[in-house]
């Protein structure tokens, strides 16, 4: 791939992603907002493709994209928001917030520009070796040193289904489901009362 | 040439947008949301920025643990949204101050 | 029985921390009478006698003239601090274990059927306090020291904040403030340690070299935490509170064994680890002694409440301890040293067993007429003569009567003091007349006169079951009084072995 | 001997366990057989082990029975000093207590608590002998404390009477003021010479004075003189030397057989008997000699004066025994330790003589005390009148009876002491103990004869039941007559100018008045009795007896007169010089008022007002104010995160 356009692809896609971002917090519709992440989202992963990290910006797409921002969506468009309501006072905060967004980016650019004064150039990225794989180097370190952590954060996804389950599910007073287990330990005796009677004489 | 530094600017501004937009939205809670995973998505960009930088896999493996806390985050903090709504008919983070001292 | 002879102290500490969790198994089903009730008194008392079967083994095996620690257990416990759980005793620890294990069964007979509310549970929580407590006198470790130290804290907050009287909320957070706050300061101590010698064993910080500074810090933090428990002037004004709102059992405890916490520390920790800091802090802590003899003296004369006048003379007693610990540097002749630390020791036990007893005897009657104030008695002695016998005898005790406990280690710390300084002396033997005044004036206005009220006319003298305490209790007193010479042999060797440690500035 | 010494200590002992702990098993007869029988044998060996020491030739004995408790070089023993000394004492004690036992069973025939008195006194006798017999300090503080508890216990013996419990309390404390001085004079002894033991500190009494203790900074004062003194202190509260005399006139309260027993015979001389022993130290110090003196000299006579003033039968004796003490204090001051244990002896002879007949008087007029409600009591009661009548001439030194001997020579001792100087002690004291025989001769023979003779001013009612008292009571008094009026004649020569006491009294050779008296004074004691005109202390004695007869028998309406005429020191006397009112309304409201002062201000205030609460109540003011910050806004966390993140940036970035 051409130096220039790399440059160019890098400039297009952070632009772009730092546009959606701005248009996460400014989006009057959650909806809208939404959608929004998922464009920032995207350009995020493109630029981690750019810098070879390729198995990470796969999965942003498929596990973020795919699952959480379609969840975020699911739940926006299921609740009833009153966006007046939550919209209140956002110009009156403006201010502040562009204030320390602005202050707290001139501070990190600083610390940026302070920290990198010894590196050469724009501290440009290691060369990776002939045959280089992303994921098969990843996956060799995930797999060997780090399984533990890895076997935890399997149990962490687990936790967050069920306590996500918990949380939501509700028992509706009313609702009428089948019990199978009382079902099938029914008793004949239970069901069937055998009356004994005299015969009545025909009038 | 593109490297460390241009992604580390990425990252902080994409991290700033973040923080105005938790400030700006104060009162809506799935915007704050929303926010605090874009704050996550400028950490990932440091980690990988890094982690690159030094040729090191480790930074990623990172990233692949804060996506996988930050979408098991991202389910309960809904879950909590949608019974907070479903007990309010509401979102607005002015009515929630049980915590009040 | 050869596990037991090497783990006899983990015996000791475990085995009623165990039939404590027992207790709690079998439960109660809130009828003092019923069979379930009385099979789990049954394990209580049987836990706690066996418990002081199996620490008489602890007196047989002992050898007085041992230097070492003595039943030693060491077993890695966090590999990564080099904390371990180490065990032992010597001449010091071994008389207060001995107390421990002494005084649990009569606190258990004595609050036999009188717990009306959960009394599984409170049974639980003696048993389980007793282990910690033996853990406390038998660690060689400092973070299993403050392992003990605190968990003990938690039954005695316990039983004082659910079977206590109308303050008790008070009166238990004040309690557990004061002793917390003092005992986070010897942490701090401990972790500086830690980091000067990389382990917690107690005698390498008896070994390590300290600057005079640290030693002066580290003796503050240890100050804070056992002057607390002692308790000291003016640090003290918990301990009348908790008393007060103490269950009979619990004050009994509280003042037998967990006062004498504080003075086991100071000569456990401070005066070996930080010797020089203890020389440098010594005239202060005398003058802190002499000030609790004196006037927790004229503050006892003036209680109303039995519980808060016996509070206030442990504290004073107490004094003789901490006076007799830290009269080493103001004696310059070559005798004498010892003999207040003796006298220390002793005192310690001595006051384990009659204020024991005398918060028993306010117990008998608080039992029967429900109330503290001297004022709602007069004339005891005509409904219940044994029972007036008994107090007469213990009080004498508390006012330092030859021929009882309470004399020994009077006498010799006061003989010590003459050594250091005619004014400490004469200062501590005023004892002899306060002691005598508040604790005969209580006496006089409890037991003798005439009959004061319908409550005492109707009195009934002693259960048999309070008189078994009360005279194995008695018997303990007289014993100890006529013929110390047992446990005065048993502390000497560790005395003259820490007198010799305490001589070696460590700067 | 050893076994003989156990047995006089143990069987006391034994008799009191028994009938303390299971009166109610063994009766109220087999109470008294036990304590009785025990007792006995204690006596019957005391006087067996006198006869060895004194005809026998047995040397003293210093036996350790048993280690009480070595620590740090200190060895603190039990054991036995039996010297001459000691077994004079031990028949004393015996022989009295017995008698008093006996005695007993016809006073208390009708108190509940039979059973536990004779456990008492039973007790009482096992701890004076402890006291005696002990050959060390230690010891010697047990039996000295264990006397003192049996007071206590028998003084408030009729815990019922408001005024008994307050007067056992009030000797309990004033005792407990004497042990503070005592306990510290151990100490000091411990100090300077290691050791607790009689023999070795006797040794280092050389030392001791040599050594100085600087109690006030820059003035070293002589260790003898303080740690005599201190002793002292300790002799003063349990001979009951003013100023610590107060308790015993309390101490009347307990019932009449304790009084003979505890508050006159014995356990009251136990403090002259410490300082005999103490000899070797007092010796050495002229100075607390001359304080001895003094206050010896005080208590005998100005006591002796209280006397007069008493209508209480028990009371009059009672002040009769502090002026005698004072009498034993002041020879002890002079260095004529023997004539204060000989009088020691016969005073506790003659003194339990007239306490006992003062409770046969007590017993046939009902419990009434008051002697103005007496009077003609002797043709009812002749077996009392005349042993009272023998008591009371022992007491004033009748010439030939055994107060005579003891107190005449202790008299003649006491003006013989030349090496205190003729300076004011030796005039304080000569003119205290010379007057004080006037004194004694008065308030003794005022009571005899307002209680035996004149007008009977009993009512009709008790009068109609005057009769002279059982066996018991007699007998016992009968047996106390005769020493009282005997023993003097053959004993005075050998316990005071034949050295009957050998080494166990020490006296420095300046110092020896007896010896003295002994070379120049003393024919033997019928030329003493037959040379009788020649003493001062006759003559005073006659007047004093002539005075109590003028005033008392022949004119009984002039008392009055000058009671109005004296009102002033008549009332001074009445309240007994205001030690009372010092003490009580002094000291002890002083106490309780520090003792409140402590408490409500000191701890309730400041420690728990100020420190504890008010540490807590402004944490809880603090908290009070930080809550605000806490909104429960999800924002304001934010935010406070936020700002606080950007403020650590800045902080990193830019001062750093």
């Amino acid at each position: 791939m051409g130096e220039l356009l790399h440059i160019i692809l890098f400039y297009s896609f952070a632009a772009v992603l730092l546009g959606a971002a701005l248009g996460v917090i400014l989006s009057r519709n959650p909806v809208h907002g939404v959608m929004f992440l998922v464009l920032a989202f995207f350009q995020s992963a493109m630029l981690w493709m750019l810098a070879e990290a390729e198995f990470l910006a796969i999965v942003l797409v498929l596990v973020y994209v795919g699952a959480v921002m379609v969840l975020f969506l699911f739940v926006v468009m299921m609740l009833d928001i009153n966006v007046e309501s939550v919209r209140k006072g956002f110009a009156r905060y403006a201010p502040l917030g562009v204030g320390v967004a602005l202050l707290m980016a001139f501070e990190l650019a600083q610390l940026i520009w302070l920290r990198s004064s010894g590196v050469v150039g724009s501290g440009s990225f290691a060369e990776t070796a002939e045959g280089y794989s992303n994921t098969k180097a990843l996956g060799s370190v995930l797999y060997t040193e780090y399984v533990y952590a890895f076997e935890i954060a399997a149990v962490i996804l687990l936790l967050a289904i069920v306590a996500a389950i918990t949380l939501t599910m509700r028992k509706r007073p009313g609702l009428k489901v089948q019990d199978i287990g009382k079902q099938v330990s029914v008793r004949s005796k239970d069901r069937l009362r055998v009356v004994k009677m005299d015969a009545e004489s025909k009038e | 040439m593109i490297g460390l530094q241009h992604y580390l600017l990425i990252s902080a501004l994409l991290f700033v947008l973040s923080i105005a937009g938790i400030i700006l939205n104060r009162r809506n809670l799935i915007l704050m949301l929303m926010c605090i995973e874009l704050m996550l998505l400028a950490v990932n960009f440091n980690f990988i920025a890094f982690s690159r930088y030094l040729g090191d896999e480790t930074g990623q493996v990172f990233v692949f643990f804060i996506l996988t806390v930050a979408a098991a985050e991202a389910a309960i903090g809904l879950a909590i949204l949608v019974v907070l709504f479903r007990n309010r008919r509401s979102i607005n983070v002015q009515e929630l101050n049980e915590m009040k001292g | 029985m050869n596990f037991l002879a090497q783990h006899l102290l983990s015996v000791l500490i475990w085995f009623p921390v165990l039939g404590g969790m027992l207790l709690l198994l079998i439960g109660d089903d809130g009828d003092v009478k019923s069979a379930k009730a009385g099979m789990m008194r049954m394990t209580a008392l049987v836990v706690t006698v066996a418990t002081f079967i199996l620490s008489t083994a602890l007196y047989a095996g002992f050898d007085n003239a041992a230097l070492n620690m003595q039943f030693v257990e060491r077993i890695a416990w966090v590999d990564a601090i080099n904390a371990f759980y180490y065990l032992g005793v010597d001449g010091i620890s071994a008389p207060l274990i001995l107390l421990t294990t002494f005084v649990t069964p009569l606190v258990v007979i004595s609050s036999w059927d009188v717990i009306k509310t959960r009394p599984a549970q409170y049974f639980a929580a003696f048993l389980i306090l007793e282990g910690l407590m033996i853990g406390v006198f038998s660690a060689l470790d400092g973070l299993l020291f403050y392992v003990f130290w605190e968990a003990m804290l938690v039954p005695m907050f316990l039983i004082i904040g659910v079977w206590g009287g109308a303050r008790r909320v008070y009166a238990t957070i004040k309690f557990f403030l004061y002793t917390f706050l003092g005992s986070v300061l010897m942490l701090v101590a401990f972790i500086y340690l830690y980091g000067k010698t990389g382990g917690f064993d107690l005698f390498g910080f008896m070994n390590v070299s300290l600057s005079l500074t640290a030693q002066k810090l580290i003796f503050i933090a240890f100050l804070a935490a056992f002057a607390v428990k002692v308790p000291m002037w003016p640090v003290h004004t918990w301990l009348p509170d908790a008393h007060v709102e103490a269950p009979t059992g619990g004050s009994v405890i509280l003042a037998a064994i967990m006062l004498k916490m504080g003075g086991y520390g100071f000569v456990r920790l401070s005066l070996p680890i930080v010797p020089d800091g203890s020389a440098y802090f010594a005239d202060l802590v005398i003058v802190l002694s002499l000030i609790a003899v004196v006037y927790i003296g004229f503050v006892a004369l003036m209680q109303k409440d039995m519980k808060k006048l016996i509070a206030y003379s442990s504290i004073a007693h107490m004094g003789f301890v901490t006076l007799g610990f830290f009269l080493v540097w103001s004696i310059s002749s070559e005798t004498g040293a010892g003999l207040g630390m003796t006298g220390g020791m002793v005192q310690m036990i001595s006051h384990g067993l009659i204020s024991g007893a005398m918060f028993l005897c306010v117990g008998v009657l608080y039992d029967r007429v429900h109330s503290r104030q001297i004022g709602d008695y007069g004339g005891v002695a005509n409904t219940m003569p044994v029972f007036a016998a008994f107090m007469v005898l213990f009080s004498m005790a508390n006012a330092g009567l030859p021929g009882t406990s309470g004399f020994v280690g009077e006498f010799m710390v006061i003989i010590a003091s003459f050594k250091a300084n005619f004014w400490y002396a004469f200062l501590a033997a005023t004892t002899l007349i306060l002691g005598a005044a508040y604790t005969l004036w209580m006496v006089k206005r409890v037991l003798y006169g005439e009959v004061a009220n319908d409550k005492v006319a109707e009195l009934k003298d002693l259960s048999s079951r309070e008189f078994l305490v009360l005279s194995i209790l008695a018997i303990s007193v007289l014993l100890v009084g006529l013929w110390p010479a047992p446990l005065v042999d048993m502390m000497n060797a560790s005395i003259e072995q820490l007198l010799a440690q305490i001589a070696q500035s460590k700067l | 001997m050893l076994n003989y010494y156990l047995t006089i200590v143990l069987a006391p002992l034994a008799a009191a366990v028994i009938a303390g702990l299971f009166g109610k098993q063994i009766g109220r007869a087999g109470a008294h057989w036990l304590t009785i029988l025990a007792v006995g044998l204690s006596c019957a060996l005391s006087i067996f082990v006198l006869k060895e020491m004194f005809w026998g030739d047995a040397a003293s004995e210093n036996i350790s029975l048993y280690t009480w408790a070595v620590t740090d070089g200190l060895r603190m023993e039990v054991g036995f000093l039996v010297d001459r000394l000691t077994a004079l004492m031990m028949v004393v004690v015996t022989f009295v207590s017995l008698m008093v036992h006996v005695y007993t069973i016809g006073y208390m025939h009708d108190d509940p608590g039979y059973q536990r008195f004779f456990s008492y006194i039973s007790l009482f006798t096992f701890a004076m002998l402890m006291l005696v017999m002990s050959n060390n300090f230690l010891q010697l503080f047990f039996g000295w404390e264990a006397v003192g508890l049996v007071s206590y216990l028998l003084i408030g013996f009729w815990f019922k009477r408001e005024t008994a419990i307050f007067a056992n309390l009030k000797a309990f404390l004033v005792n407990r003021v004497g042990d503070f001085g005592f306990i510290l004079g151990i100490a000091g002894v411990v100090m300077f010479t290691g050791s607790l033991d009689y023999a070795t500190v006797f040794d280092g009494a050389d030392r001791i004075a040599a050594e100085t203790i600087s109690i006030v900074p820059d003035s070293p004062w002589n260790a003898i003189t303080v740690i005599c003194i201190l002793l002292f202190i300790g002799a003063m509260g349990k001979s009951a030397q003013a100023p610590l005399h107060v308790w015993l006139p309390d101490s009347m309260e307990g019932p009449t057989p304790i009084s003979a027993l505890i508050h006159a015979a014995t356990m009251v001389t136990a403090g002259i008997f410490m300082v005999a022993r103490m000899s070797p130290l007092f010796e050495l110090s002229e100075t607390a000699l001359a304080v001895v003196m003094t206050i010896g000299a005080i208590t005998a006579f100005f006591m002796g004066l209280l006397g007069i003033v008493q209508n209480d039968i028990k009371r009059v004796v009672a002040y009769s025994t502090l002026s005698q003490l004072g009498y034993m204090t002041v020879a002890l001051g002079a260095s004529a330790y023997s004539a204060a244990i000989f009088h020691l002896m016969t005073h506790a002879f003659f003194k339990a003589l007239l306490f006992l007949a003062a409770g046969s008087v007590i017993i046939a007029m009902h419990h009434e005390q008051d002697i103005r409600k007496m009077g003609g009591l002797k043709k009812y009661m002749p077996i009392t009148y005349w042993t009272a009548l023998i008591g009371s001439l022992a007491l004033i030194g009748f010439p030939g009876s055994s107060g005579f001997f003891s107190k005449d020579l202790l008299i003649e001792a006491v003006k013989d002491s030349h090496w205190h100087g003729q300076g004011a002690v030796y005039w304080i004291a000569y003119l205290s103990v010379l007057l004080g025989v006037f004194v004694t001769a008065l308030y003794s023979f005022r009571m005899f004869f307002l209680v035996f003779h004149g007008k009977e001013r009993m009512d009709a009612e008790t009068k109609s039941h005057l009769h002279e008292s059982p066996h018991v009571v007699t007998v016992p008094l009968i047996l106390l007559a005769i020493p009282s009026a005997v023993i003097g004649w053959f004993t005075a020569g050998p316990v005071l100018f034949e050295g009957y006491f050998q080494d166990a009294i020490f006296v420095t050779e300046g110092h020896d008045v007896l010896a003295h008296i002994g070379a120049t004074f003393w024919h033997g004691s019928l030329a003493l009795v037959l040379h009788i005109y020649a003493s001062p202390a006759f003559w005073l004695a006659l007047g004093g007896f002539l005075t109590a007869w003028y005033l008392y028998l022949h004119r009984p309406e002039i008392p009055a007169k000058i009671q109005s005429a004296l009102s002033g020191i008549y009332g001074l006397l009445e309240r007994k010089y205001y030690f009372d009112d010092l003490y009580i309304k002094g000291f002890a409201a002083w106490g309780r008022g520090v003792g409140t002062f402590l408490w409500k201000r000191g701890d309730q205030q400041v420690i728990d007002g100020w420190l504890v609460n008010g540490t807590a109540q402004s944490i809880g003011k603090l908290a009070g104010i930080m809550r605000q910050l806490q909104t429960g806004y999800l924002y304001t966390y934010a935010f406070a995160m936020i700002i606080g993140v950007t403020m650590l940036l800045s902080w990193l970035i830019w001062f750093r």
